[in-house]
Order: C-alpha cells, then structure tokens, then sequence
C-alpha cells in the first residue's frame, strides 16, 4: 500500500500536512502529535522583519468554525530560522515555509534567505491573508498581480514554490491559471473566506479587524469544489485544504483532485487530527482496495 | 510541564452553587500534575460549536485524580456543561497555561485577590500555599474577593486557607466598592498580589501594588481558539519584546494566563 | 414601538421576507407560518416559459447548511400569475417576485408581464443563481453585465426593482455600486455560495449537477460581512439574507447595515422559523429599549 | 388532508428488530390523522445537520396516539435516533406525502410489495386493507417481501394481514432472486400493487404490473430538503405534464411519496 505522494520532485510520506497559522511550526503539537508521523509540518507565515499582528479580540467562533484576524503576526525570518526550523530537524517530515510580506520585495528577502536552509522542502507564498491591510491579499485578487509575484519569487528561489490562493475571487480557476503560467510548482487552497461577526448585545465587531477569515467545517464545500476547479484548470499538484476533520474529508479532496491535503482549525477541536487522519486514510484504502493513494486522486471527474 | 491530552473526563459530581453559576467535579488524570491558575479547554458535544471553552482549574484533589471547576452560564458551551450529570463524560483539553508562581510568596504576606467569576482559580492557589511547609510558606495569606451584590459564592471556602475581606458592588457584605476599597478600607498587609477578574479590577490591581511596592502576578482572559499556543489568537501586550512572539505580544495561553504585572502593558 | 421599514416607497410591516426558492409561493408553508404576520413573501424565481430544473439529486446535507441545485425549476409566468399570484391576493402581506432568465430578453418578458400585476410590490432580479448554466450567473459576476441588465430592467419595469447579487465575486462592493449606478432600488444578497460534495463511497457527486449553492448557518459570517460592505459602498437599501435561523441573526444582518432581512434553509429546519424571528425582533427591541428598528440599521461601524 | 406540524414525539420505546435496524414507537398527535405510505421527518440534535430524515410511518396506534418507525442506520442521523430511549425526545414534522390510495383495491386482488427497508410503510397498508368493511375490502391480500438474507424483519406481522411470500436474493428464505421472482414463482394472484423499496424493484415491477395488466402504485425516495413541497428538491420525472409543476416533474414530498406507475418515467 502506498501513501506516498510527490509534489515537485519532492516526496512526501503521505498526503497530511498541516495548514499554515493553525499548528506553530509544530513545537505546540508534540504533545499530541508524532510530527514523523505526518506529511509536513507547514509552518506559520513568517516575514523578514518580526510583525506584532492586529490587536484583540482576534478569533471568534461561529457555526461549524471561526473566525480569525490574526494579522499575520510572527517573529520575523531570523528567529524562525534560529529557532523554529532547528527544532523541526529533528523531525522525519518535510518542511514548508508559508512565506508572507507586504511587498514584492519583502516576500523575495524571505525567499532568499531560505532557499540554502536544507530542513526546507518547499515555500508557500501566503498572497491571500484577508487580515492585513498591506500587500498580501491584493496579490490574491488579481490575476495580473498574482502572475507577477509568483514569476518574481520563481525566478530568485531555488526551492519549488507553492501559491496559496484566496477564495475570496470570482474565479479560481482564472487564478490558478496565472500561478501556473508564471511558474508555481504547486498551489494550495482555500485559505480563509472573508466574514465577520456582530455581537448584537455588545453593539460591536467581535474582531477588533471587524472583518476575519473563516475557516473549519463550514466553508470544507466550498473549498472542495473550488480544489477540484482548479484541478480542472491546471497540471500543476494541488494542496487541498478547507474545514477537513477527519480522513473522510481528505479523501474528497483527494477525490476532487488535491495531490495532498492540509488540516487547520480543526487542530483545534482536536489536537490528534493531523494523525487520526493518517491513520484513517489508511483504513480507508485497506477497506477498499486501494492500492496507491495516488489511484484516487482526482477520481471523481 | 506536565504533558497536555484531550480526554473524556468522567462528572463526578455537579451541583448549583448559586444563581447561575455551577460547581463541577471531573475525574481526570490531568489533576495528577495542575498547578493552581491553570485551566482546561472543555468541550461542548453541539457539533456547531468547535473550539474548547477554557475554564480555570478551581481546585484539585489527587487522591480522587479529580478537578474542580466553577463556572458561570454564560453561553451555549456552559449552558451546555451545566446540564451535565454524575456519569456524563466531558472532554477536556489540559493542564492548560503557566498558573500563579507561589513560590514567589515564601516568607511573605500574600494576597489572593479574585473578582466575579475571578475567584475559583485562587480557591486552589489559597490552599496550595497553606499546605506549603514553613519555609516555602507565606508569613500570611489574606483572600480578597470582590462580588456584586451579598452572592458571594466560594467566599466560605477561601477563610479556611487566608483571613477573608469581601467588598460588594452594592454594600450588601463587607466593604462598599471593589476589591482595592476593600483592601485599604480593611488595611490588608501585602507583599505578593495573586489576582484574578475583570480587566478594570487587574488595571486597578497593577496600579495599588506599584503604589504600595507589592509584586502582583495577574490572571489574564482572551478569547481563544486553541489554547496550546499555536494559533496566536489570545495575546496581551507586553511591555518589552517577549521572547517567544519576538513581538510586544505574549500569549495568555501558554506564557500566562498568569503574568508578572511589571511585564504588561495593560 | 416600529418594526415598519420602507423600501423604494413600499412599506413592509416588518424586515422579515422570505428567501426566494426556500418558501414557494407560501402556499406550502401555512400550515405554519400566518403570511399576515411577515414583511414580505419573496417567492421562488419564475421565467417567461415553464423550466424543468435541474436532475435530481438536486440537494445534499452539508456540515451547518446544506446544496442545492434546483436550476430554477419553474412552472412559467402563466401559471404564476394565474395560481401563485391569485393565492396571495388573499394576504396582507408585500409580495416580492423573483425574477430569473438565460437571456436579458426573457428577464424583460418577465418584469413587463408583471407591471402591472397590483398585488406584485418589487421585483427581486436574480442574476446570481450558480445552478443553471446559461445567463443567471454570468450577470452576476460582472459588473459591466450587471449595469447592463439593471438598467434595461429599470426602463422597462413599472416596479420597483431589487437586483440580487452574487457573493461569488472577488469584491461585493464593486457590484453593489454597478446596481446602484446602474439604478436599482434594492439589492439583495446574498445568494448561495457555490459548492460540491462527494460521497467517497459511491466515489460519485453528491449533486448531479456536480456543484451547487451552499446556504445555511455556515455562510453567515460571510453574509454579514457582504451586507456590511455592501452597505458602506451604496445608499440603497440593503435586504440581507444567508443562515439566518433566529431573531438575533436577523438583528446582527441589520446591524450591520440591512434594511431587511430574508429566512432561507432554515425554513427547512423549523418551518415556523419567519414568525419566530418576527417575534423576536420585538422581544429584543422591548428589552432593550429600541424604539424603532429603524434607528439600530447599519448601528455598528 | 391534516394539516402538517412540526412538534416534539415522546419516544414509547425502542428496540433492535435486527441488525443496524430499529423499531420506534413514538407518541404524537399526528397519529391522528395518518394514511397509509405516509411520512415524517425526524430532525437529529446534532446542530451540525439541519435537515429532517424522511421516514416511513409503520403501523399507526391510534388509541395510544402512537406512530411507529422502523429504520436502518446508514448515517449520522438515524446513528442518533437509534440511542434515543424510552422518555426522549424527538422532533419529528408531519404528516407528509400522500400516501398509498387503498380505496383502489376495493373487491381487488392487492398485493403490497417491499423490498429490503421499503418494508416498513407497507405494514400498515396490508393492516388498514384487512380492517377495511366488506364493500371496500380488497378480495384478496398478499404480501411479497424481498431480503438480502435470512433476516426477514417485520415478514412475520405481515402474516396477520396477508398471504405471505418472501423473496431473498441469497435464497436462505423463500424464493431465491427478486420480489418478482417471488411472484412469478408462487403464482401471486394480482391486480392492484402497492410496493415500496429500491428503485430497480419499483422500475421491475411496473414493467410487470404492466404486463399482467395490473395497477401498480410506487412509493418513490430522493434526497429532500423541506419535506413540504417548498424547495423543489426531491421531484421525479413524470410522463406528463405535471399539475402542480407545469412541466415533467412531481415532488416527491409532496404529490408523491406514492405515484401511479403509469404516470411516472422511471
Ligand atoms: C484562562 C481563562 C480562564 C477562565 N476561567 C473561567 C472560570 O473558571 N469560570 C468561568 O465561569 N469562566 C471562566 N473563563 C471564561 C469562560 O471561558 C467563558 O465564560 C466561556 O468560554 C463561555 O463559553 P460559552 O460557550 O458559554 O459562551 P459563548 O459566548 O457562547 O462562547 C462563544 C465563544 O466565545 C468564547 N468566550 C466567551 N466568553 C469568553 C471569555 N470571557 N473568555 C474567553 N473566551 C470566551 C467561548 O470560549 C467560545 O469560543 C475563563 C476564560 C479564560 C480565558
Ligand atoms: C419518503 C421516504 C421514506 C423513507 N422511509 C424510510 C424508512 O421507513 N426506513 C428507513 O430506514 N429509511 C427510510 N428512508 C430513507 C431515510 O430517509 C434515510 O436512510 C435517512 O434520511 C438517512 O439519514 P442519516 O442521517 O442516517 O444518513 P446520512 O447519509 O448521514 O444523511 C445525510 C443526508 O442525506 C439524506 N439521505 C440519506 N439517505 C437517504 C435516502 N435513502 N433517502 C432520502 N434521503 C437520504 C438524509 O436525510 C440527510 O439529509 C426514507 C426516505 C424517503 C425519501
Ligand atoms: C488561526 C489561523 C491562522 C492562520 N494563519 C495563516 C498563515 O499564517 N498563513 C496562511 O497561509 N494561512 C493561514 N491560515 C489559513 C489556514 O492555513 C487554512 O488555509 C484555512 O484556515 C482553511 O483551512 P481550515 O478550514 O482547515 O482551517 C490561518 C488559519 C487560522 C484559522
Ligand atoms: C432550495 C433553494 C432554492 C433557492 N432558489 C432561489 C431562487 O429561485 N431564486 C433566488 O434568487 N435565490 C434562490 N435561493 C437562494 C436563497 O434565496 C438565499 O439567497 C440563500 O439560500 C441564502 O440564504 P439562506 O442561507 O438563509 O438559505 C435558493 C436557495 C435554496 C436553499
Ligand atoms: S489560544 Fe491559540 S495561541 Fe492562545
Ligand atoms: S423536499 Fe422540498 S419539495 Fe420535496
């Protein structure tokens, strides 16, 4: 049986990874995961300087998910480098830097700065967080933007680059397309849809940001229908992600077309996700035959 | 530290304490290894609401590997919780958070300072540093809580560990006022500050114990998603960078819920 | 105490409508629900000629919602006017008809057959059904098209004309203006989310139309957050609609900007559900001293 | 036609009637006023799913103001239904759909035809036949039951009601194949069919009926959201124009769940 997948040219373990922002760089899972057990360790957005975020309230919960504005706060590319990446070589998994900036500019420092760290396998480039106001989500609404960006990363990285999308577009298959065009190795979706939360007793936002992104069961068809868009759009390997909480709902992103799946909120129901589903997608190619995981991918035409 | 897990915790017992709020025994092996202030995420079973509650840790007893949590209904998870009975399981996500340094209060006056739905964590701290042996013991432990009217729920309780002082928003018990009213009215000795509340009430509390030189270590609140640290989503500010957010940001889940006041920003 | 809002110089009793499709002509629900007591009826979508819809299955259960893809069955005009229309003579209540098309010709039969039609109050466009291939959607997602079809539909039409929008858009802002430019009394929004699911058993679409429009609690935030952007980009009135189950979503739609709001699928779950939210609308306002719900529109900033 | 509601069922009891399938008894008024065929939708707590789960009525109690259901567990919901217990609960709407029109048996040979959990609704349809007074009664009642296996739920209580045949596709009971193998095979007298089950069944037997110049009356299933006819979800095709839709389709929910086969393009 195998549960092996490769995205270019490298090879994963199996297809579980976990989405960016909702697990650290692993450290705070240990109790709870075998980090060798998992696909990769997606690591949360880092800049080339440290980022204080927006302030609090930054998360609320709604039906079936919440909402965050987080504001991309980090520790900037040094300490991340020093501190997060060390740690994470003592893993068997691979690595992925989700790389975040307010300029072009920005976003190439990190870029460059990684592209001789050996623990990194690959750089997802975060141009959708709709929670900062500066550059990163208008690189992810404009198809123009996105083809520029990612033809810049690309020419100064020498790790393989994932696009991480926003769903908050008219179409992604459109915006698949020019990460693709522009030489994207990959490109992961969905992250977070844009929504907001009034507390009606309170007379206020229940995020400081007023607006954040949601995420967890709720939005998972959404984001199954626009993975299997984009699957239809372009060659390139998809990262599929969206409110998935269990090995059933990995699998129809599997089956939508996704060469590897992500798990972000749901972390937070339960800290065991990432694993659960290793283990279930097993079980589910055992019950049913499945020899290759790859078999299925993209099954469901 | 003592490592986290998410488990069913067993009720052993639940009962009303007063209007509104409800005291929870939980059979859980996380009561082997809980400092008094931490908490536990708890969850609620309605599948449309996902993340943990989390809910300070009022007191403990090992003997019976059992937690005890006081908490007000306040929303769907509590009111959820509450109907909860003898033989029901909960899950619970913990021992969540740093809890009150009370070390920090050998050979010294200690106050144990709580504020509404403040005062269970200080129940457990109260008789944590009763229990110390002479040396590592406080010289004194006084209790004061702050209440809104004569419901002062858990307040019997804490005068078996600390000499009490009450103070209630309409005067119905104790002081007129707040917990500082109380404090000065009532000339509460203090070296150490444990305290827990209202954000007004730790500002108030950060500013008296500079006043009177005290230290005074704060049990913060914030909204949270996942309580270990990861997703970021419940900072305080923090006076000088902190060292793990390399940001004038920490996180109250992990490096608090309990600070040194001299190091927020509040 | 007044619960009375007016759109276009139409006066409802109340902000509590119906969602288009989720409520048929009413006929259906009054077992349950006094149609005295609601805003307005807004009734399922109708076109020139009779349409078939879509083949089943044309719904699927999801995580805090649900899909749909009825494709707008409808049984035509004719018979609408004839049976649907003559039922609602009988109530006091506004009657808002939804209008759909494939082509802006058979959007103009529509509206110009109901001009004259006394009991018809607005005409509610819908050129945001994601479930039927040709026109519909495609007015939806571009704004030069929408401006295009709002302003032939305003010459034409004798009655005031509400456009529905899509929230698949990358900007709701920028469609709100078109609309309102374009000379539409009301916007509505917003219609469903495209979506899929798939049953990995079956390895087949849950739908057979493979996507459909995901409504229910899941997509509130996003609905909130659409109403809330909408309404800080135009000055006609907004009527909000997406997982409202309650009067506390109906208040939190208004807060956030909405003159009216409309139940949909959750008229699935508890068909009382409009009353109910008639109901608590005047409960909130007695207890907290609003004296007309007028005054707590678009209240938090 | 009663009019529908939606209300809480008090649960009489419960019990396993074979594996993965329940036998529910609940308590409302809606057993007032049920036919034969007809249906409710049972809503699960989990705030996770909204939508009500059709289910067949079984056997009406008028006197206990009883409805009972019997189920298979395929999925979250009817998983939840089936821990319901004596006491609980449940919030069921209806009465739904049309139901089987038993007045067109009347001095005819029925027959009521179920295949695997398309049993159940026709349990009360055989009974209300066999009560019927003699001018209305059909001439003759025969029940034909199709199973995967041996474990033939409910064909035993059908014996009160009816002449019995069984059908099992793995021929451990009765007939081995189809329902109309079953017929064909023992020679099942026949001018009017009520038959419920999967739609390959239904598609047999109305090519059947058809060529022994029977009556055959279906009872369709498809995915519904509304149960009352509002949503257009769950229609079927229909060989004509259909009255209520102007075009080729019926609702299931609503005009059906029981069509006349000679109306409907399966
Ligand atoms: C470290 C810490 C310790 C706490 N200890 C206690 C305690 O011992 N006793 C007690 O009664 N309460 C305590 N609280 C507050 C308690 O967490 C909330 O009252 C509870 O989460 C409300 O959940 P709900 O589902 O009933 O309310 P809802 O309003 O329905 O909850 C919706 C969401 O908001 C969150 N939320 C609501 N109020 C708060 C709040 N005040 N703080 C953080 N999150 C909130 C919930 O966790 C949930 O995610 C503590 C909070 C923190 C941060
Ligand atoms: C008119 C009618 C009468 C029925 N009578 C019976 C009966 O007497 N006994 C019985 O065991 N089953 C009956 N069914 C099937 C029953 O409705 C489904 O098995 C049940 O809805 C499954 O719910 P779930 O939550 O367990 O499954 P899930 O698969 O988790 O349900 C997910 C969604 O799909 C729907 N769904 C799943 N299977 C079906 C199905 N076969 N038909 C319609 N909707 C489905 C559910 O209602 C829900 O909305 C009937 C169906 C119809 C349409
Ligand atoms: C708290 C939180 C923080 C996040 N931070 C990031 C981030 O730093 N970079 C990023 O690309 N995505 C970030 N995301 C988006 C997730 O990686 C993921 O795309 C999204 O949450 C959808 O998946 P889910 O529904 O499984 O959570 C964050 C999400 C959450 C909930
Ligand atoms: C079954 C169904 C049918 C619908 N049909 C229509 C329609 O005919 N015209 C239309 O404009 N919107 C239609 N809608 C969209 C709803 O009116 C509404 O915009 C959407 O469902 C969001 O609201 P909700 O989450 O409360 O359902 C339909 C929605 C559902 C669920
Ligand atoms: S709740 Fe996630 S970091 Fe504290
Ligand atoms: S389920 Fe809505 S019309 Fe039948």
């Amino acid at each position: 049986m195998n549960t092996a997948v490769e995205i270019a040219g490298v090879k994963f373990k199996n297809p579980v990874m976990t989405a960016s922002g909702t697990f650290g760089s692993g450290m705070e899972y240990v109790d709870f995961v075998d980090l060798n057990k998992l696909g990769a360790v997606v690591t949360k957005g880092v800049a080339n300087v440290p980022w204080p975020g927006n302030p609090v309230p930054r998360v609320a919960e709604v039906y079936g998910g919440m909402l965050n504005a987080i504001g991309l706060q980090n520790p900037g590319i040094d300490v991340f480098v020093e501190r997060d990446l060390k740690f994470l070589e003592k893993y068997d998994t691979e690595v992925i830097v989700n790389v975040c900036g307010k300029s072009v500019e920005d976003y190439l420092e990190v870029v460059e700065r990684l592209s001789d760290e050996k623990k990194v396998s690959m750089l997802e480039i975060n141009v959708s967080c709709p929670n900062v106001k500066e550059g990163a989500i208008a690189f992810g609404q404009n198809k123009d933007a996105l083809f520029d960006i990612t033809k810049r990363i690309k020419e100064k990285s020498k790790k393989p680059i994932i696009m991480k999308l926003s769903p908050n577009v008219t179409s992604i298959s459109e915006m698949a397309k020019a990460a693709e065009a522009a030489g994207a190795d990959a490109i992961s979706l969905i992250n977070t849809i844009t929504g907001m939360k009034i507390d009606i007793y309170k007379r206020k936002f229940a995020l400081a940001n007023r607006t954040g992104g949601l995420s967890g069961p709720a939005i998972k068809p959404v984001a199954v229908r626009m993975v299997y868009e984009a699957a239809h759009a372009v060659n390139i390997p998809i990262i599929g992600m969206g409110g998935i909480a269990n090995a059933e709902d990995a699998i129809e992103f599997i089956m939508a077309g996704a060469t590897a799946i992500a798990v972000g909120a749901m972390n937070f129901h339960d800290p065991y996700t990432t694993e659960k589903v290793v283990t279930g997608i097993e079980e589910y190619m055992k019950k049913y035959g499945v020899e290759d995981i790859n078999d299925i991918r993209g099954i469901v035409e | 530290m003592a490592e986290k897990m998410k488990k069913a915790a067993k009720v052993l017992s639940q009962k009303k304490l007063s209007e509104g709020i409800f005291d929870l025994w939980l059979e859980t092996e996380i009561a082997q290894n809980v400092r008094p202030g931490q908490f536990v995420g708890v969850y609620p079973e309605n599948r449309s609401t996902l993340l943990p509650r989390p809910i300070s840790i009022c007191e403990v007893d090992k003997a019976r590997s059992a937690i005890r949590l006081v908490y007000r209904v306040v929303g769907s998870g509590t009111a959820e919780f509450s109907k909860a009975s003898e033989g029901d399981d909960l899950m619970i996500l913990g021992p969540l958070g740093n809890g009150f340094p009370i070390d920090k209060a050998a050979g010294k006056r200690a106050v144990v300072i709580g504020g509404g739905i403040g005062v269970p964590p200080l129940l457990e701290t109260a008789k944590r540093m009763s229990e110390r042996s002479d040396a590592e013991a406080p010289s004194k432990i006084s209790a004061v809580m702050g209440y809104r009217n004569s419901d002062t729920f858990l307040s019997d309780e804490f005068s078996r560990y600390a000499e009490m002082h009450i103070a209630s928003e309409d005067g119905s018990v104790g002081t007129k006022g707040n917990v500082i009213d109380a404090m000065k009215n009532d000339n509460v000795e203090c070296d150490v500050i444990f305290a827990c509340g209202p954000m007004p009430m730790l500002k108030g509390i950060k500013a008296y114990a500079e006043s009177i030189g005290a230290k005074a270590y704060l049990s913060l609140e914030e909204r949270m998603a996942c309580g270990v640290g990861a997703c970021l989503g419940c900072v305080c500010k923090t006076k000088e960078v902190d060292e793990h957010s390399h940001v004038h940001n920490a996180r109250i889940c992990t490096d608090g819920p309990v600070f040194d006041a001299d190091t927020l920003d509040l």
